[in-house]
């Protein structure tokens, strides 16, 4: 096992790997930013070191000072936690050039799943479902006959676009040929160049994900799915365990998709399968190969901490559990607490006055914030995370209003209002959302106010 | 920016926290009053580190006030104050140096890195060894 | 169900049952003494009533004034917590005739286990065994027969007596002969009576607690035991569950024989069993027929809400499940932390001017403190309960450490570095120790610091 | 021990915040600066109830300044202000009272128990209503 892991982070995250080390009797460098030289993770870890200014590019992106800063301590393995270098594949490689253990997949893994078309293409050769289409059409011909395949409705974009620029829905034929000429020219014209795809669009998907953990050693479970399909531009609001729009054998086939591809792929550290769900269907977005900001509700729901698997992998343990040893219990919800105005999501950095955390049974907070802290300008804007469990999904969503109401976080504005509005909504209640129903619905009335 | 007298450290209060900690067994004392702070910590049972802290509203990171002479180091490493080892240091206290004289290396992932004086002045202070780990921002030399 | 229940205490225990109510729908009402109009229990509440002033006799004591809290605010059920009126049967009887339903045991069972007499002879009938002896002996030709029935080593005490004033202890028959005449010397001396008896004397017995939850209509159900051996003068300082000194054996004993003998009495609400353990052999000494402070170390190895199910069974609900759909998994620890110095254990009342609460996987805190609240002198010194759950006994110590790192109380002194120093000895790491091992060994140790 | 100059109630501030709560739909906001804190609450959607709390030091928990001739609740209960229904009241505000003169009654336990003046003066304000559940130490009449 490790003597001494640095952890290549910040914030609530760097705190869960910083709590997860020392659970294990493993010690902990935090490397900071100047701005962060009083943050939690620095004054709880066992050495600090400063790598840089403020900027992130010029600490917590900084390959070179985390290196040497890893050199100077003697650490023995990496941890990067989530965002900033957890999904460099570089970042992987140059750290076990040095020596040093990094605490996550291989680096194999990191870059396949790092590179949207590959990794595509590796999810359907794994047989994995993707969304259908992604061939580049030219001609109006080709298109109808594209669109065949694909099947209605279809979503027409171009190969050089992006942020939904120059995107059209056609629902039929006759639609299609109608918008095809409109969407080529657009995108010559913003683009400089018409080359055209189509995809089959999904009206109102959910979001599920599943979390899996492999040993790289032939061994791989999954802890359950997430629902993360409340979202407000493509940024989780809440997260949840098991998904309410999921019936059962919707959750088993995605479960077991996902155990069995990684398997076949021998995937090693914790992970995440993400997809799109719509009418009975799965269609693979993306991978994930790191820890995520949701983590914890399937935790909650397995009682296994993923950051003590991650490090205990690394390491060359074995998982030592199978799939029938881990019980999936009661539900977790987590809401993703920003420092951000409640209606208008504008940031709000700036020093916390006031610090409350709930507790009681079923309650967990995991939050870098302590009264008195400031908040920097420079970074992620989630301050804390509120994870609730409960026997049953009800139990769950009484628990966690419970818990809003008694969470205090004055002096920065937070979106803890918006969560305490938000939880008693008739669709989050019946768990009737699809990733579009906040902007759609509830961003729209709450702006009305 | 930060004067001497702005810091105001209460130097009993940090013995007597300082001789709690060694009582206590305790590695870490922190104390919180309106808008003071003190926190004195302990790594190892033979070298009690104290650290005092002022809340700094602006951009000041470091508890530490900064004299105006500090060369702070660039990047994270190891400081060599000599080119190689068994040579004679690159500057000593007391000695005059000119604008970009080499003051010493920083060795970080193998590279050496010199370390220039920003301006002409007598060398106060050499606040590292050689050979020891600097953080970024560490005051290595203090120029008069 | 209530619509609104009255909660007849304060501190943690008050907030504990307030958080149960909020996630059941109901409406709280918080009574307080003037001093604790700014308590977190009367800041939470739906409603708050001031019933008296600081001496609790007046208001947390005073029957009258709670009932017309519970008239004027219009309640339909009272929680008493634990301590102040919970084990008061002539309360719980004047609450039923008020026509308001008392939370807990029928009267009948408050009146038996409050009885030290009628409980003891009530847990003989039931089958449940007592520490040998409580005869009395007038001469010495007496105390050798009864000493035979008893069993060696034998302790030798006053019917009149008290506090350990006058107690022997004698381990063969030469030590009664010559211990039995002083004894009753010293008897006669001190309380004007020198009538003795003889109890079996437990040299480093364990406290071993039974967690019941009955429905009163014959289902009862227990939620493991708990080893409450780490005491300091009969005060609990830790407690755990499963106990580290039991075999597989000796736990599914007594846990069979308080489920078993509870049955038989048709116990109705949650109640705990309290065992000496020495030598294999289980005596029983009381049981308590209300929530216990440890009580949240049951919840965590069994995620049944045991407030919960206290309201659910006075509202006439079954218990719904029997022993087999409950799941005990893993290891919890529970600290009390106390107002008081860690050495002395002087009481350190006062204003708290920094709180922060430890946070993360398997660690609850119950605690009615925050930041700026005065802690009064009037009361109980407990003023938090950390409780860490693990997988297996060493995951939660090491996780207990981790937290109790990380818990900031300031401005009042707390038992909190106590515990830090606790939790490292090696007798409590390998779970070797008894009721009297921490003043024996510990206490001393810590003395001569 | 309370002065009316301690309080030093920012009355803007109470309404800036009643007017957020409004706005926001909030049951409470809650807002602490160095030593001192604010809140306000509201209970019902209709009526705003705002409390406005200074630290204090010492004794007086309730967070109401009291007045010098405050008559006060010694016990929970329901007040009534007249002996029957229908019956006129003890007294009414501009009364001249004696010492020991009863001026309401309390109904606790079923029994009725008559709040006598501690001392002669003028009936100031009358602070309950008639059959208005009351609590320990309310203020139910002050006298000048």
């Amino acid at each position: 096992m490790f003597e001494k892991v640095l952890i290549a982070n910040r914030g609530e995250i760097a705190l869960r790997i910083h709590r997860a080390c020392r659970e294990m009797g493993i010690r902990t460098v935090a490397v900071h930013s100047t701005v962060d030289a009083n943050a939690m993770h620095v004054r709880l870890a066992d050495e600090s070191v400063c790598i840089g200014p403020p900027p992130a590019g010029d600490s917590y992106l900084n390959i070179p000072a985390i290196l040497s800063a890893a050199s100077i301590t003697g650490a023995d393995a990496i941890h990067p936690g989530l965002g900033f270098l957890a999904e460099n594949a570089d970042f992987a490689q140059i750290v076990a050039e040095h020596d040093l253990t990094f605490i996550g997949p291989s680096v194999e893994h990191i870059r396949l799943m790092g590179d949207k078309v590959a990794a595509k293409n590796a999810a359907k050769a794994l047989g994995i479902p993707v969304v259908p289409g992604g061939q580049a059409v030219q001609t109006i011909e080709a298109a109808r006959g594209e669109a065949k395949e694909v099947g209605y409705p279809i979503l027409i974009k171009a190969t050089a676009g992006g942020g939904g620029r120059g995107m059209r829905v056609a629902r039929d034929q006759a639609a299609l040929d109608e918008l095809f000429p409109v969407a080529q020219a657009e995108a010559q014209t913003f683009f400089g160049n018409g080359t055209l795809y189509l995809e089959r669009f999904l009206e109102r998907p959910r979001h599920i994900e599943v979390q899996i953990l492999g040993d790289g050693q032939g061994a791989v479970v999954h802890l359950g799915e997430r629902d993360c399909s409340m979202q407000r531009k493509h940024q989780k609001l809440v997260e949840e365990t098991p998904s309410p729009g999921l019936n059962d054998a919707e959750r088993e086939r995605v479960r077991d998709l996902a155990v069995k591809t990684m398997t076949k792929l021998g995937y090693k550290s914790a992970g995440t399968l993400e997809f799109l769900f719509e009418n009975g269907e799965f269609f693979f977005i993306e991978m994930n190969t790191r820890l995520q900001v949701e983590h914890p509700i399937s935790e909650m729901i397995s009682r296994i901490d993923l950051v003590r698997e991650q490090i205990r992998i690394a390491a060359g343990a074995a998982l030592g559990y199978r799939q029938a040893d881990i019980r999936l219990s009661g539900h977790s919800i987590e809401c993703r607490i920003n420092a951000e105005h409640p209606d208008t999501f504008a940031p709000s950095p700036g020093t916390v006055t006031r610090y409350h955390a709930p507790g009681g049974m079923g309650v967990r907070v995991d939050s870098a914030l302590y009264q008195g802290y400031t908040v920097p300008a420079q970074y992620d804007s989630l301050v804390a995370k509120l994870i609730v469990h409960g026997t049953n999904r009800n139990e769950c969503l009484m628990r966690l209003r419970r818990a809003l109401e008694e969470f205090v976080i004055a002096g920065i504005e937070t979106t803890i209002p918006l969560h305490q509005k938000l939880v008693v909504t008739e669709e989050f209640i019946n768990g009737a959302y699809d990733i579009g129903w906040f902007e759609r619905t509830y961003d729209r009335k709450t702006g009305a106010d | 920016m930060t004067k001497q007298s702005d810091l105001n450290v209460d130097g009993d209060l940090v013995r007597t926290l300082a001789a709690l900690l060694e009582e206590t067994g305790l590695s870490e004392i922190e104390y919180a009053q309106a808008d003071r702070r003190i926190r004195v910590a302990r790594n190892s049972p033979t070298a009690p580190a104290v650290t005092v802290s002022v809340p700094s509203a602006g951009a000041a990171p470091l508890a530490e006030a900064e004299p105006a002479g500090a060369v702070k180091a660039p990047m994270v490493g190891t400081a060599y104050l000599a080119p190689q080892p068994g040579t004679p240091h690159f500057v000593k206290v007391g000695d005059m140096v000119r604008e970009n004289q080499p003051l010493l290396v920083i060795e970080a992932m193998k590279v050496m890195n010199q370390i220039h004086a920003p301006r002409a002045g007598r060398v106060a202070e050499i606040r590292v060894g050689d050979g020891t780990p600097v953080e970024f921002g560490q005051i290595l030399i203090v120029l008069e």
